[in-house]
């Protein structure tokens, strides 16, 4: 059966590779993607469009924000998925015990991470705001943010991560971090525009269109951060715990 | 109203996000929301489809993040484009979605109890998916819509039985694979034609001449197989009956109708839109061999629909044969044949939803939909069982129903190109389903049991207590939403002359061969 | 010339690794082994100057799904079947 | 012959949705009102009779009556059309259906059957099907009503809903269904999207001969498409439903199985022959002299089985096969006489079998007996009903002065007008095979002794409501032969 299903994998194998017969040149400034006006407009244009001067950000909260939403929404979809399919689903199966430790926190540990998860959730606030101008956006600001949490729960045990972040607020702020992303969008189609057209924003807000746009996409991040902030630890939660939500690994 | 295309996601994506935030106020308000934010994303998708007749070249083209479309190819932003067939489709999917939320009140209440919340964001944000599949007009936001549609779809059929754990997990495992040969496609495209717009990716490939192009035949090929995965196309088909049928009723009667039929959409979007016809059909061979496929395919899902006992695996297989039919219908290669094909989405999407409607309410009913349960239902309950075989009978073909027209249209255009195969197999599956319902109407009606053993004392009698054929109607929450499916198949069969004529202003802007004609 | 030779033996490495990480049998080895997958293909996307990328595939890739992953398996049997 | 005057009338639509309503009465009444009920049919009957007669005038001067339901497809109409064929048709059903309504009463309350309001709702709806295929004025109409019956029809079929129902209704449906979805619907296909850019009715009228555009080998094909797929004519071998529909009750099969069902089939395989083909095409292509050798197969061939059938039923249902062969002989013969004879034969035959079969159902109500050897003696118990059987037979015959011989007369004569003699010594030697199968039931039943069994004593004539229609039908076959006048008009024969 392995070799079996060696089969297809070959075949995609050289599929691919006979298709790599007339790709454009490695970095190539002649191939099509590079030269194609799109993406001289986003090389010449995205400063004088949305005053962002980190183009990535741009292009996926702005020109593309629509699919950003999407994929916040996919994230959120994950999170609830996961509860939906594990809450209730171990309800009298006995928990396994072969790998419980039965240990309190260490202390070397405990220690380390109380000083360590001020520090990590700062710089996903920075990782966040800061996506503007440098790598990195509401995804990955996110993901730190969330990843903090984890370690909180890795440290001591679930409970006290959830002490700190029960699961139904983490939804909330979830589902709030949709809410706050589409509604940017829903409010700038509101104003006359179209749906995500943040432009449009300058009628409620002091600033010039550039600098509407370039406000709204540090909202919609916002947004992305809270929602993926919110559900990587509820991943982490339901997975390490079998949809329990007691104690974890 | 100017903004109704995008008010055909808000509506549901808001709605989801509402019902899951309704827990912390009343779990009860998570059926009436769903239900308002349903009707209302249906009356969007009824203003879109107005506005795009309406419009003097067919299509709206509504420009998210109001980027313009000046720019060759088509613009830097992403583009909703909903042309007749669009919207067509849009229209279809947010009509079952209203109907399925309707119906799922009690469903949701007995199979997922205190998941009601979760249950219903998850399917609005299912529909969401679906219906911004049809109408994006951006190869990279269709993947993404496909993810998310995707993602609440293993959300939604795990939350069933047991056994639902395992089938989702065959699905999540198949889907993905076909999610992921669809993004190398999509990457492929990007690579060669600089663009991401479906319009601009075909201006680029005719303008440059890329028909030869080893990477566009080889996006072709991810493409094309990533979607057949997606649409449970016969070898690729083995997520589908397990997931169906350890599904949660409601979740069933959602996906069943809609996920394959709108990856056939895709599909057809892929082939007109995105490479062209020229493309497609010339300078691939997907021609040559696609009807033998699409025969050994409906012939392999016949035999296997009529080796099951159980109605919804039963109905499982059929929509794998169905498929069939739709691919075929666009791999034959001609007019009629797409024509048949499109409408066959809209009718296949009517009738299935019937039949899973009414089994469903079988299984609520009778706790069972095996086929030995099934005995005595006409006189139970006479308007779900008409219902149902109103379905049936549209997927047999039987005139006036809508099954029939879009059957007709298959057949005129595997006569039109000559491709024989594919009529014979068409005649052969017809047949099939003739023997699956009438041995369920056989089932129901007669006093027999599958030896053929006489179980009542005759004189019609069944062979059960009063009790068990007493009148007991579905409740009514359940009942009209079959009942309107079920006219809804009457309906698009009487006038189907409206839906062709939509389709074909649709067809139009596309060359395709009709056929020689005689005179 | 140099990222030829970094760019080749990185793309090697991948290979190994992501047949290593079909291969092994422990599947909490084979999860740390597909982090180890995620980290060099970070580096790739760095190298190449997608560097909003790398960050992501680094918190994201090697990060979180490591983590994730590392949570199941604790819930499951770690040895693998094939 | 001058164009027709075309009259724009509901009364078509009328005659078809007569039987709807009725439905909804019957359904409404339910089984605690049987009066009601009954009453209700008889009045649908009643409306629809009259409505088919007040047509007849108008069709007899000349004129056709059209009535446009709905558009198909934009270039092919719904089209109802009164003309003189169709009306002949619809005549005799809608008459008959009164007949076999006071029958059903008798034989149904006779033998305390179960679910009559079913029974009651699913015959109107055959009704209106039937009349549906009877006015229909295009290929694509006569489809839909064609298989509308199909489908109301399978309820009566297995009516008794037990294992030998369900071998029958599975032979039924299979055979019709198979024939009108695999062989008749990709025939239909080719017409509509070939001929005519795309854009034809496949009109009776309009486009009689049109096929004549594809080349020979299309139209043989087309017409082994068109006749097999026409099953519910019963043209062997696609005959074997038949005679596995005679589970239903009696009025089933007398109504359905010697009158609508059948003629059903086989008046649309007359108007492919007639009204798509026309005389000129039919006569052109070599097709059809196969068309008519396998309808004297059919008609020598089913013949003979009837002889060796000992059950009454199965006797009569294989005379029916063979009778239709005659109609589809007619049809196929090309010529105006011959089809004519054809026209009139559904309604000929339609009378005498009717006859027979009620006949035989009243047997079963009285004495519970199925079998022809079981009926010695039996014709002194039942004088009327085994006169009446005996009046039928010698109307299938085709004996003057009953109605059966004016229309064998009349196929004779198409056979000779194009010189094929052999059709008329098929013809003959039917007759004659008739005479074997058909006498001596008659003859059994009053001059063979009969068996002293014990309780025959109490056999006397089934229930009023079944003797009087079946004394009414036997009537019937005479006076269709002393007032064929207006009959042979209908039939487009010039006698």
């Amino acid at each position: 059966m392995k070799l079996f299903s060696l089969i297809p994998v070959f075949v995609i194998g050289v599929l691919l590779l006979w298709a790599g017969q007339d790709f454009p040149k490695w970095g190539d400034v002649e191939s099509p993607a590079s030269k194609s006006p799109v993406s001289s407009h986003f090389i010449a244009n995205t400063g004088v469009d949305t005053e962002v001067p980190n183009m990535v950000t741009a292009v996926l909260a702005d020109y593309r924000g629509f699919d950003t939403m999407f994929e916040t929404v996919v994230v959120f979809i994950a999170g609830m998925a996961v509860i939906a399919i594990l809450r209730g689903s171990s309800v009298g199966r006995p928990r396994r015990k072969d790998h419980e430790v039965e240990a309190e926190p260490d202390l070397i540990v405990t220690n380390t991470v109380r000083l360590i998860v001020p520090v990590i959730q700062i710089f996903a606030f920075y990782v966040l705001a800061h996506g503007h101008v440098s790598p990195g956006g509401g995804f990955q600001g996110g993901v730190l943010m969330g990843a903090s949490f984890i370690l909180i729960a890795l440290s001591w045990d679930l409970e006290k991560a959830m002490s700190r972040f029960p699961i139904e607020r983490c939804l909330f702020v979830a589902a709030m971090g949709i809410v706050l992303y589409g509604g940017i969008g829903l409010l700038s189609m509101m104003l006359g525009g179209e749906f995500l057209d943040y432009a449009e924003l300058e009628k409620i807000l002091p600033v010039s269109r550039e600098m509407a746009r370039y406000h709204a996409m540090l909202g919609v991040e916002i947004g992305v951060g809270f929602t993926v902030a919110a559900i990587m630890f509820v991943l982490y939660a339901n997975l390490a715990s079998e949809g329990r939500l007691k104690q974890g690994l | 109203m100017e903004n109704a295309i995008a008010w055909i996601f808000i509506f549901p994506l808001f709605g989801s996000v509402f019902v899951a935030l309704s827990r912390y106020v009343n779990i009860k308000l998570a059926y009436p929301i769903s239900v308002l934010s349903m009707a209302g994303a249906l009356w969007a998708g009824v203003e879109t489809l107005k506005q795009a007749m309406a419009s003097p070249n067919h299509e709206i083209s509504y420009l998210l993040g109001g980027w313009t479309l000046d720019l060759y190819p088509r613009g830097v932003g992403i583009e909703f484009r909903a042309d007749l067939l669009a919207s067509l489709i849009a229209l279809i999917v947010l009509g079952v979605g209203l109907l399925v939320t309707v119906y799922s009140k009690i469903h949701v209440e007995k199979e997922t109890p205190n998941k009601e919340a979760i249950y219903y964001s998850l399917m609005m944000l299912q529909i969401t998916g679906l219906a911004g599949i049809c109408l994006t007009g951006d190869a990279f936001n269709l993947y993404v819509l496909i993810e998310v549609a995707a993602l609440t779809g293993y959300g939604l059929i795990a939350m069933g039985s047991n056994r639902a754990a395992a089938a989702t997990y065959n699905y999540l495992i198949l889907g993905t694979i076909g999610a992921s040969l669809y993004l190398l496609g999509v990457g492929y495209l990007y690579i060669k034609t600089g663009t991401l717009n479906m319009v601009g990716i075909r201006e680029v490939i005719e303008a440059n001449g890329l028909a030869e192009s080893a990477t566009m035949q080889v996006a072709f090929v991810l493409i094309g197989v990533g979607i057949l995965i997606k649409m449970a196309f016969f070898p690729f088909h083995a997520w589908l009956p397990n997931a169906y049928c350890n599904a949660p009723t409601t979740t069933s009667c959602l996906l069943a109708p809609l996920v394959t039929k709108v990856m056939i959409y895709v599909m057809i979007r892929m082939v007109l839109s995105v490479f062209g016809v020229e493309f497609s059909f010339e300078s691939t061979i997907w021609v040559s061999w696609m009807p033998w496929l699409v025969v050994i395919a409906i012939v392999c899902a016949a035999f296997l629909a009529l080796s099951q006992r159980e109605i919804k695996r039963m109905l499982a297989y059929l929509i794998v044969a169905e498929v069939g039919y739709m691919v075929g219908g666009v791999w034959i290669y001609n007019y009629y044949g797409l024509i048949g094909s499109i409408f066959h989405i809209i009718s296949d999407a009517c009738m299935t939803l019937c039949l899973f409607l009414g089994a469903g309410i079988i299984l609520h009913k009778c706790k069972t939909t095996h086929f030995d349960g099934l005995r005595g239902l006409f006189s139970k309950m006479p308007l779900t069982m008409i219902g149902f075989f109103i379905g049936g009978f549209s997927i047999i073909g039987l005139p006036p129903t809508c099954g029939f027209f879009s059957k007709w249209y298959l057949i005129t255009g595997g006569m039109v190109s000559g491709r024989w195969e594919y009529l014979i197999v068409l005649m052969f599956s017809t047949m099939v389903m003739v023997i699956l319902f009438f041995r369920l109407i056989e089932r129901i009606h007669l006093a027999v049991d599958e030896s053929g053993k006489n179980l009542g004392k005759g004189h019609g009698d069944l062979g059960l207590t009063k009790e068990q054929t007493r009148f007991d109607e579905a409740p009514l929450v359940m009942l009209i939403p079959l009942l309107i499916a079920a006219s809804t198949v009457l309906i698009i069969g009487v006038y189907n002359q409206e839906v062709v004529n939509q389709i074909e202003t649709f067809l139009q802007a596309y060359d395709l061969p009709t056929g020689v004609v005689y005179k | 010339m140099g990222l030829e030779i970094f760019n080749t033996f990185i793309l090697l490495l991948l290979v190994v690794v992501a047949v290593t990480s079909l291969w092994v049998k422990d599947l909490l080895v084979s999860a740390v082994v597909f982090g180890v997958y995620s980290f060099l293909m970070c580096l790739l996307w760095a190298e190449m100057g997608a560097v909003d990328v790398a960050f992501t595939e680094a918190t994201v890739g090697a990060g979180i799904s490591t983590v994730v992953l590392v949570a199941t398996i604790f819930h499951l049997r770690r040895k693998s079947n094939d | 012959m001058s164009d027709p005057i075309v009259v724009e009338d509901i009364r078509p639509l009328l005659a078809l949705i007569a039987p709807w309503f009725g439905l909804i009465g019957i359904m409404l009444a339910g089984e605690k009102r049987a009066n009601l009920r009954e009453l209700i049919t008889f009045s649908a009957a009643s409306v629809q009779v009259a409505v088919v007669l007040s047509m007849l005038p108008l069709v007899l001067g000349g004129s056709i009556i059209e009535f446009h339901i709905w558009q198909i497809f934009s270039y092919v109409p719904m089209l109802l059309r009164v003309d003189g064929p169709g009306l002949l048709f619809a005549l005799v059903a809608s008459i008959l259906w009164i007949a076999t309504t006071l029958y059903s009463i008798g034989y149904m309350r006779g033998l305390h059957e179960h679910a009559q309001t079913r029974f009651y709702s699913f015959f109107a709806l055959s009704l209106s099907a039937t009349m549906g295929v009877a006015f229909s004025a295009n290929l694509l109409t006569i489809y839909f009503f064609y298989e509308m019956l199909s489908v109301s029809t399978f309820p009566l079929v297995t009516h008794m809903q037990d294992k030998e129902a369900r071998t029958g209704g599975r032979t039924y449906l299979g055979y019709l269904l198979f024939t009108s979805l695999c062989l008749l619907l990709p025939a239909l296909s080719w017409c509509y999207i070939w001929l005519d850019g795309g854009q034809m009715t496949m009109d009776f009228l309009a486009d009689t001969g049109k096929i004549g555009y594809f080349s020979e080998t299309t139209q043989i094909v087309l017409l082994f498409l068109f006749t097999y797929g026409f099953a519910k004519a019963g043209l062997m071998p696609f005959h074997s439903w038949l005679p596995g529909a005679m589970v239903a009750p009696t009025p089933v099969s007398a109504l359905l199985h010697a009158v609508a069902v059948v003629k059903v089939g086989v008046f649309c395989v007359y108007r492919v022959y007639a009204d798509i083909y026309g005389t000129e095409v039919l006569s052109k292509i070599s097709g059809e002299e196969w068309a008519m050798i396998l309808a004297s197969a059919t008609i020598l061939i089913s013949s003979l089985i009837a002889l060796s059938q000992d059950n009454l039923k199965r006797r009569l249902a294989f005379s029916t096969i063979g009778q239709l062969g005659y109609i589809i002989l007619g049809a196929a013969i090309a010529t105006d006489r011959g089809q004519g004879g054809a026209v009139l034969h559904i309604a000929m035959h339609a009378c005498g079998k009717i006859t027979l079969f009620f006949c035989a159902g009243a047997i079963f109500v009285a004495t519970g007996k199925k079998y022809v050897s079981q009926l010695r003696g039996l014709g002194r118990r039942m004088p009327i009903t085994m006169g009446a059987f005996m009046i039928g037979s010698l109307s299938v015959i085709g004996l003057p002065p009953l109605g059966g011989f004016i229309s064998k007369w009349y196929l004779a004569l198409g056979a000779l007008d194009r010189d094929a003699m052999w059709v008329v010594a098929v013809l003959l030697i039917s007759s004659l095979l008739n005479v074997f199968y058909l006498l001596p039931v008659a003859v059994t039943a009053f001059f063979r002794s009969e068996d002293s069994e014990e309780g025959e004593e109490s056999i006397k004539e089934a229930p009023w409501p079944c003797v009087v229609p079946l004394a009414f039908t036997a009537l019937g076959c005479f006076a269709l032969f002393f007032w064929s006048d207006a009959l042979l008009k209908l039939a487009g024969v010039t006698p």
